[in-house]
């Protein structure tokens, strides 16, 4: 293996930029001098074939960095938006929050029966959802709903006109139904059988 | 490979502790130990000695027990399934299910399973390969595009089929779980012989098992009144399929061991 | 700016891998076949100059990643990360959920015989495995499926790639097997219609 190819591997997979005697660890062949050596024949190498690449001196040591002038290309591939889809999971955390709002986190994990932090973390970032107040029992959990963007992209004129046919489990049919057992402390995890009565 | 005895129970669990002879903690679980221990005795998976490998199987399982095992548990109900094979080969067959035998579902599992390893094995592989090329270790971070900027493409129906297949799920976990260390096979053995050197005329599996109401103390009492019969302390007897199993103190024997 | 500069500098920026549709937002300049070109052409070259990265196709699309050889002095480096390996129990679950999605938890238990929502729980918090939906039956339990990191964790383009189960050299029997009873319960309760052959 040679110098040159050792260094170029060490700092391509290196988080973190590399003096030269941190480079020449990774091999008994390699000292101070022959890491600047490969160092300076890797830089010119790069220059001459034109890659779109370059080593950099930076806070001491060495780092592999694409070369600045292709920096707006780059900019493109993330700020194009594309197109997306809510996931599964996603898709029957908006339905809770949307039908039951406003709704704590742990209702909403009762329900489905898994953490939705996550979840709901990503729902606020897309703008469909958004922290509405706080509720009044113990430790004052965050309550959430949906926003005006949601309406919006759904084509509604306001929460009123969200279908609410008998098909509907209860739980998101009737708002009046108690969603977390009596007792239900902040776990999830809850103890209690619930009984869902219909309030007929 | 081990030469293919069929002996009688105590040779046989000898010969499975010999095979034992490993970490027993570096089985995944009952599976894997079962898998083990055919593999091991080069057994035809078609033609499973049922009684050897139960035996086999009951010997390591109280050494997992004894390691207090996590899965110590799920090793019983393995355990219990082998015994309840084994019981119905022991019955004789109805002629209608002449076909069936009691072990098709175990060997069915088996064989799935030791797919289910090799593909394991695979992947271990792969990820050793993949291990070995390393991804750039830093890029530069970018701001993304803002979330509410994103089209979103899912629409209203979505939302809605989801909503309606909204039910309250019983949380994870709150699956039955096994619980290994209430209830000891030692004590059963202790139980067993304590109420049996009262009882001359033997007494019912039923009566010691009626007053726990808990399937596991019905598990461990019929592992320890098979232990206790494999050590030939005691009797058991069945006078037909499904009726009361009683059992016998062995005086004689007991003394002599 | 030549294309090939062009999706160096967007491959090289990336710790993904990168569909060419996604690389081709870079610049108008590109589609799908240019970006196609670019690849090969960059892929020759890195090998006709001995490079100590490649481009390597993966998870559906391309990534630069070091070439195998050159491990053993990377793993010197304190600032390369070492990539992260799965435990027994964690493969052999993973095992079942590729082979078997979408599949529940219930039923990646009775092939293992052992409790396995911790292991599915490690693995969705890896973000190898995730939840796909729900199945139709009593209790509508979630059912899970691999993740595209996981492709990208094994070095898989896609799950083609998984080896198919007949080229698996199995020592007990082959068989494609359902892989569970009508109503799977945690007995192996055996009533099953499945009739012994003959092992010749």
């Amino acid at each position: 293996m040679k110098a040159e190819q050792i260094v170029e591997a060490v700092l391509f997979a290196s988080d973190a930029p590399l003096r030269p005697d941190e480079i020449a660890r990774a091999d008994e062949s390699l000292d101070e001098d022959v890491v600047e050596a490969a160092v300076a024949a890797l830089r010119r190498y790069y220059l001459e074939s034109e890659r779109a690449f370059d080593l950099v001196e930076l806070a001491g040591g060495w780092q592999i960095l694409t070369r600045p002038e292709y920096a707006s290309y780059l900019d493109r591939i993330d700020t194009i938006p594309r197109p997306s889809r809510l996931s599964g999971p996603a898709l029957e955390t908006l339905a809770i929050i949307a039908y039951r709002q406003p709704i704590g986190r742990v209702e909403v994990e009762y329900v489905r029966g898994v953490g939705s932090s996550g979840v709901i973390r990503t729902l606020q970032d897309r703008g469909l959802v958004e922290v509405t107040g706080r509720a009044e029992t113990l430790g004052r959990p965050l309550l959430y709903g949906t926003t005006t963007h949601f309406l919006e992209h759904f084509g509604f004129d306001s929460l009123e006109d969200l279908p609410r046919p008998d098909e509907l489990p209860v739980v998101l049919r009737d708002r009046e139904v108690p969603i977390l057992p009596e007792e239900a402390d902040d776990e999830a995890g809850g103890q209690e059988e619930l009984s869902l009565e219909d309030p007929e | 490979m081990e030469p293919r005895e069929r002996g009688p129970g105590m040779g046989d669990a000898m010969e499975g502790t010999d095979l034992l002879q490993v970490e027993l903690d570096r089985f995944t679980g009952p599976m894997d130990l079962l898998l083990h221990l055919i593999r091991q005795q080069d057994i035809d998976v078609f033609d499973i000695p049922i009684r050897r490998i139960t035996d086999q199987f009951l010997t390591a399982t109280e050494w997992i027990r004894a390691a207090n095992l996590d899965t110590a548990g799920e090793f019983l109900e393995m355990a219990a399934t082998l015994i309840g094979i084994k019981a119905r080969m022991l019955l004789p067959r109805p002629e209608a299910e002449e076909d069936e035998d009691p072990r098709a579902e175990l060997v069915r599992r088996l064989l799935e399973y030791e797919q289910i390893r090799e593909v394991a094995h695979r992947l271990e592989r792969a990820e050793a390969d993949r291990a070995r090329r390393r991804t750039k270790g830093w890029v530069e971070e970018r701001p993304g595009p803002r979330p509410e900027d994103v089209p979103l493409e899912t629409t209203w129906e979505e939302v809605f089929k989801a909503a309606l297949g909204v039910e309250l799920v019983e949380p994870v976990d709150r699956h039955h779980r096994v619980t290994p260390r209430t209830v000891s096979m030692d004590r059963k053995v202790t139980l067993i012989l304590e109420r049996l050197s009262d009882a001359p005329d033997g007494i019912a599996f039923r009566s010691l098992v009626t007053p726990f109401d808990d399937p596991m103390h019905g598990v461990m009492t019929l592992l320890a009144g098979l232990e206790l019969g494999r050590r030939r302390e005691i009797r058991l007897r069945q006078s037909a399929p499904f009726q009361e199993l009683w059992m016998y103190l062995r005086p004689g024997e007991r003394e002599s061991s």
